[in-house]
């Protein structure tokens, strides 16, 4: 379309400069680390000089390799969409559809708080409710696994609220109406019409969610990662992780062989997040 | 005399500080065609909304009064709080004024109530077909059931509403201004099609055509100020 | 080594920092020949790794200093030397400024001297690096080098001998401090009164900023613990310290 | 099951006051372990005074201004930046290339935080050292930027969603008023997707001042009082992340929450502030 | 004979690979009342959308051929992509099938066309009041004009859609079935108004009613499987 007024050429002149920037910045972002860490990939970045076979099977530990890191991270995400998943959409259905203007009302600002809380001071609550537990109650209680799951869940349930709330609400009120129209009880009319219209925008916040909880260092550090733990073996122990090992390989690496691994390390977690990423982007392609 | 279907008794109708009906008494027999005109915004939808309480989900909507329904087990007072509105609203069918298609594909629409009602999947095609085919848009749609629904055009979108209301056989059915959007040929069709279903379906329509009303309403009611009127009787 | 077989389960250690090379090395070698047990390492400081030892947190917490006696009372700590360490002055190897007497060393950190130039080096201001309170390190250095005179609040921190080594060694205008096991051609040590801080300055007692590598454990060391401290002190663990850079007990 | 609604409606509350019943655990827990500190040394004192545990002095406020330095600083330059990329993918370009844009963007929020701070360490500090001859590097500047890019995705996502969840019959008719799309944009949508739009500046905030790993990794922790944008600097988090110590009754552990309980208010504020702001429309 | 308004050649219009419109050749004369009819689903409101260009923001749609218009300075080919489409559509106003208010006020509704145009504020009152008063709303609304517009009853909202495509005085107005949801008196006196602003404004109007196409359309055209063809004509 042509002929544009004056504040048409700005906002579009405005918008293209935004977009170029953001772009180049991204790849720039990720020029650098591809330069720097395609090379340092394989086999042995992950499981150094360690028998692939035996390393996967737990016949021996691997040192010196990212195994344990990988297999830390991975069972972060597992454990923490475990606990976050059910009770974000619960409550997210229920601030939309449930809960009276009031109820509303108090409850969206307890996760809006919860929302924009740091990750860290939820650490630091993970961490020291760890240790009066382990004081007072449970000796064998120590910041494990388990501790920085819970706490990572606690981290990404209101931005699993949030978007399940927020895709819900903004659905046409005509399309509430019909349902009912039809003789739909509240639960069907979710079940049937609302949640599988809402379906994309509520994956959409699960993506955002899942790729929080994959790259969270703050809350780990305090409740469980540890330098060198091996794979981790059981949820009661600590473990290592990779956006912990690579924030303490980027502050004290001791020469250019273990920064290697460090960018190895983030491209691997890139990777991570962005197959994450690309899953959930699938699943999101099929529900429609 | 037929049996009487619907009864409402001193039913007001508020939006938020407005009264827009006012102590409406209204006696329906089973199996008639009643149509309901009267200048626009007078409550004509208001009123349908209150038969399958409806309102309920409008927000700032409030109705008062009673109406009691006829399900085969003598008059029910439906408007109590006890009484199970969505077995209620699946035994009153309600077709919008403005269509309301459901962001899925055609045949989804279709099966929505169907599966609401829990009927087993088997003999829906059929059902979904007569359906269809009632209303008068089977062979427009058949060759695109999994498209979009909301890609029809006005007219068909208004028939898809009538479609779905009667796929799952209502006893009630509460229509606004149908036919509003359509064409002649379609127009003859659909009032064919109320016709036919007179024998098992009492229908309370909103209509502004005249012509239409003495073609194939029972009873006109008109309605303004608040006011419901009786204008024409066809039976005796 | 053979101690540990039969053994099984999970050893926590936490703490110093600059035992961080000899741990790994240690646990590794303890964990290649027996795979069901687990050896978890965390930094954290000397600090904090004599108050998660004391808390229970953690079966070992090391600490490159000795722990106070306040402390030792405290938690009933049992402590475990097993090598001797200096606590070296670093700058970038670039930096033409390589000795400095103890009262410039004082200055400097104090923030009284504040560009090189003032010490015959570039035109640039000096980048302070120091540690955190935790760190065992920085007592010692504090204590032994500076006199327990002021350190700048315009100094950065790094949060770990493994974390000064980098920052001094990425940043040209840098000086810092840290465990000698740690100093390696990254960086360069900066004689002090003529004494420049290595392995044989360190051992043969003319440097004079250097102290003890500790492993303490809560009451008496048992269990693993225990026995992952026998083999620190055994030579094969002897070897170890040797090998990462510091002087061995035995 | 689906056509009864209470068993359902039981469980959902249940999710929901659990949660929030948790949220203000939180606060609760963190006042509770704060009180002690903040009856036995002055609340002025917190605020004035120096971070020198070895004298016996733990003042914070350094690091709450520190926080507030480097996350106005990011949100200044990431906020016009994402309302444009926003407008990019819904309006300027809303075809093909929008789209491609938006995955691009989405798959920026899969780019760990961490690895914004690992290349921020190699390439920002190093040119801002370079550049502006003054410090290491390791400033209020670099990590702004480096965080700038952290929250941006967020954003734009949060600004492009509720630009898209603008009914389309609101924008069609519109459009067929003859409005170019700039005057849309400015007039149906904006108003339609105002509150979206403040959601996202809380949300980037709130990241920004929540996040611990960049300012940790390239702000230089310094506990002076940082005055100018070259200054290095210590953010409450990355405080929080640096003194742990798991001594319940040390001093140095319960100032870590007065900074939490600081962090904690601090959110709170600008939650309140925003949807003070939103109502207002 | 009147001067030619409106000229299309060979307008094609697909929705995907349907073809909907087949090469449609038209000629509309200045100050008349065109009505187009024809069964439902067979392209009717596509070609309204043709004549402002709206199918370029619809999905899926496309249209080929050309048009031209005359603004007062001669014919000019609107479908040249050149053609500034923002000044088209303000001076081809388009009332649509279904009533879109915007979220926002009746006032803001209706302020809105001339706030596009950079109207300057001073007059606005005055033709809110007038185009209000022609679509016959005034009265039911004067006394509401800050409320939702998303509240009124579905004849109202016509009214307001009619309303708000008069404030800004096109000269081409493009209405699909504007009188479908109304009542008789409301629609005679929207034909009163279309009678009254042939004066001034070429209309092209969906209707389904033979009744409304004899009182006022100059001329009727049938829309079927993608065909025009002219079936009467008033005028000579
Ligand atoms: N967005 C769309 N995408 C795909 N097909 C469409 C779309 N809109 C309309 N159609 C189809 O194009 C055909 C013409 O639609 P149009 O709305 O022009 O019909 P109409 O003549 O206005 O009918 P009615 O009288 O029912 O309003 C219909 O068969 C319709 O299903
Ligand atoms: N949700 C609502 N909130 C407030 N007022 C409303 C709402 N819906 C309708 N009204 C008002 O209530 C009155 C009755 O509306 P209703 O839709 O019942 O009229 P109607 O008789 O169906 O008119 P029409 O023939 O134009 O459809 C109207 O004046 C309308 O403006
Ligand atoms: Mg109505
Ligand atoms: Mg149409
Ligand atoms: O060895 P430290 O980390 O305590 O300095």
């Amino acid at each position: 379309m042509k002929n544009h007024s004056a504040v048409d050429i700005f906002l579009s002149f405005y918008a293209w400069c935004c977009a170029f920037i953001l772009t180049s910045a991204v790849l720039t972002i990720l020029g650098y680390l591809l330069f720097h860490g395609l090379s340092s990939l394989n086999l042995d970045l992950i499981f150094a000089h360690t028998p692939v076979m035996d390393a996967l099977f737990l016949k021996k530990q691997v040192f010196g390799g990212l195994l344990p890191a990988i297999t830390g991270t991975l069972a972060l995400i597992f454990l923490s969409m475990l606990f976050a998943l059910p009770v974000g959409i619960a409550t997210g259905i229920f601030l939309s559809e449930f809960a009276r203007s009031g109820t509303r009302k108090i409850l969206g600002l307890m996760f809006d708080i919860m929302a924009s809380l740091p990750s860290i001071v939820v650490g630091l609550f993970g961490f020291a409710v760890t240790i009066f537990l382990h004081q007072h109650f449970f000796k064998q209680l120590y910041p494990c696994l388990l501790i920085s799951a819970l706490c990572l869940a606690f981290l990404v349930i209101p931005y699993i609220i949030r978007s399940t709330q927020i895709a819900l609400e903004s659905l046409p009120p005509q399309v509430r109406l019909t349902g009912p129209a039809l003789g739909a009880t509240r639960t069907q009319n979710l079940w049937y019409v609302l949640i599988p219209m809402a379906a994309k925008e509520i994956i959409g916040g699960i993506i955002l969610a899942i790729g929080r909880s994959a790259e969270d260092t703050a809350v780990i550090m305090l409740t469980g990662a540890v330098a060198t733990a091996g794979v981790p073996n059981s949820i009661f122990s600590g473990y290592e992780a990779l956006p912990f090992f690579i924030y303490y390989t980027a502050a004290e690496y001791a020469n250019t062989s273990e920064l290697m691994k460090a960018y190895g390390a983030a491209l691997i977690l890139l990777f991570i997040c962005g197959g994450l990423y690309l899953f959930a982007y699938w699943i999101k392609r099929k529900v429609r | 005399m037929k049996k009487t279907k619907i009864k409402v008794q001193d039913l007001n109708f508020f939006y938020g500080p407005h009264h827009i009906l006012n102590k409406i008494n209204l006696d329906i027999p089973a199996g008639t065609i009643t149509a309901v005109s009267g200048p626009s915004g007078q409550g004509k939808s208001s009123l349908l909304t209150a038969l399958n309480r409806l309102w309920e989900n409008i927000d700032g909507a409030r109705a008062t009064g009673r109406i009691w329904i006829d399900f085969g087990k003598g008059l029910e007072e439906i408007s109590k709080k006890e009484y199970n509105v969505h077995h209620l609203r699946q035994k009153v069918g309600m077709v919008f004024q403005m269509p309301n298609p459901l962001p899925m594909s055609i045949l989804k629409n279709m099966q929505f109530p169907l599966k609401l009602a829990g009927i087993s999947k088997n003999m829906v095609p059929e059902k979904i077909e007569t359906a269809l085919q009632q209303a008068h848009l089977w062979e427009e749609v058949k060759d695109r059931l999994s498209s979009d629904a909301q890609m029809l055009s006005g007219g068909q979108l208004q028939r898809l509403c009538i479609a779905r209301s009667l796929v799952i056989q209502p006893e009630v059915l509460l229509l606004d201004e149908p036919t509003a959007s359509l064409d002649p040929a379609s127009v003859e069709k659909i009032e064919q099609l109320l016709l036919e279903l007179k024998s098992r379906c009492t229908i309370v329509m909103v209509s502004h055509y005249m012509d239409q009303i003495r073609r194939i309403a029972d009873r006109n009611l008109l309605l303004s100020n608040g006011n419901l009127s009786l204008v024409t009787t066809k039976e005796q | 080594i053979d101690s540990f077989t039969g053994e099984k389960g999970t050893l926590r250690i936490s703490g110093g920092t600059a035992h961080i090379p000899v741990m790994k090395i240690a646990a590794q070698k303890i964990m290649d020949t027996h795979p069901d047990i687990q050896i978890t390492i965390a930094g954290g400081g000397s600090g904090a790794g004599i108050k998660q030892v004391g808390e229970g947190l953690v079966q070992i917490g090391n600490s490159g200093r000795k722990a106070s006696d306040a402390e030792i009372q405290k938690y009933e700590l049992s402590l475990y030397k097993w090598a001797i360490d200096g606590v070296g002055t670093v700058v970038h190897p670039d930096n033409p400024v390589q000795a400095l007497t103890s009262q410039q060393l004082q200055d400097i950190f104090a923030g009284k001297i504040n560009n090189w130039k003032q010490l015959g080096g570039s035109d640039r201001a000096i980048n302070v690096y120091t540690r955190d309170e935790s760190s065992g390190t920085r007592s010692v250095f504090w204590k032994k080098a500076l006199a327990k005179g002021d350190i700048s609040p315009k100094a950065q921190f790094a949060s770990s001998n493994g974390a000064m080594k980098t920052a001094v060694a990425k940043n040209p205008y840098a000086i810092g401090y840290m465990s000698v096991g740690y100093i390696d051609q990254s960086v360069a040590p900066v004689s002090l009164d003529g004494v420049r801080p290595d392995l044989e300055t360190v051992k043969s007692g003319k440097y004079k900023v250097s102290r003890g590598l500790y492993s303490n454990t809560k009451g008496p060391a048992t269990g693993l613990a225990e026995k992952f401290i026998n083999y620190l002190l055994s030579p094969e663990g002897q070897n170890i310290v040797v090998q990462k850079g510091f002087v061995p007990v035995r | 099951m689906l056509g009864n609604d209470r068993i359902p409606k039981i469980c959902l509350q249940t999710a929901a006051w659990g949660c929030a019943s948790l949220t203000f655990g939180v606060l609760v827990f963190m006042a509770w372990l704060s009180i002690p500190v903040l009856r036995a040394s002055d609340t002025v004192h917190i605020l004035t005074l120096p971070w020198l545990p070895g004298q016996g002095q733990f003042g914070i406020g350094p690091m709450i201004l520190g926080s507030l330095y480097i996350s106005v600083l990011s949100l200044i330059m990431a906020a016009p930046v994402s309302f444009g990329a926003a407008i990019f993918i819904r309006i300027t370009r809303p075809g093909t290339l929008g789209k491609f844009f938006q995955h691009l963007v989405e798959a920026m929020t899969a780019i760990p935080t961490v690895v914004y701070g690992f290349i921020g360490i190699f390439l920002i500090v190093p040119l801002i050292r370079e550049t502006f001859v003054q410090g290491s590097g390791m400033c209020i500047l670099s990590a702004a930027i480096m965080l700038s890019l952290v929250i941006s995705p967020t954003m734009i996502l949060i600004f492009s969603q509720s630009i898209s969840s603008v009914p389309r019959q609101y924008t069609i008719a519109v459009e067929a008023m003859g409005a170019t799309p700039a005057q849309k944009f400015l007039m149906i949508i904006l108003p339609c997707a105002w509150k979206g739009i403040l959601t996202g500046l809380i949300l980037g905030f709130g990241r920004a001042v929540g996040d611990t790993l960049i300012a940790l990794m390239i702000s230089g922790n310094t506990i002076d009082f940082p005055r100018h944008i070259l200054d290095s600097a210590r953010t409450l988090t990355a405080h929080i992340a640096l003194v742990t110590a798991a001594d319940f009754d040390s001093m140095e552990f319960k100032t870590l929450f007065v900074c939490a309980l600081t962090l904690y208010l601090l959110t709170c504020v600008g939650v309140f502030f925003a949807r003070a702001a939103g109502k207002r429309q």
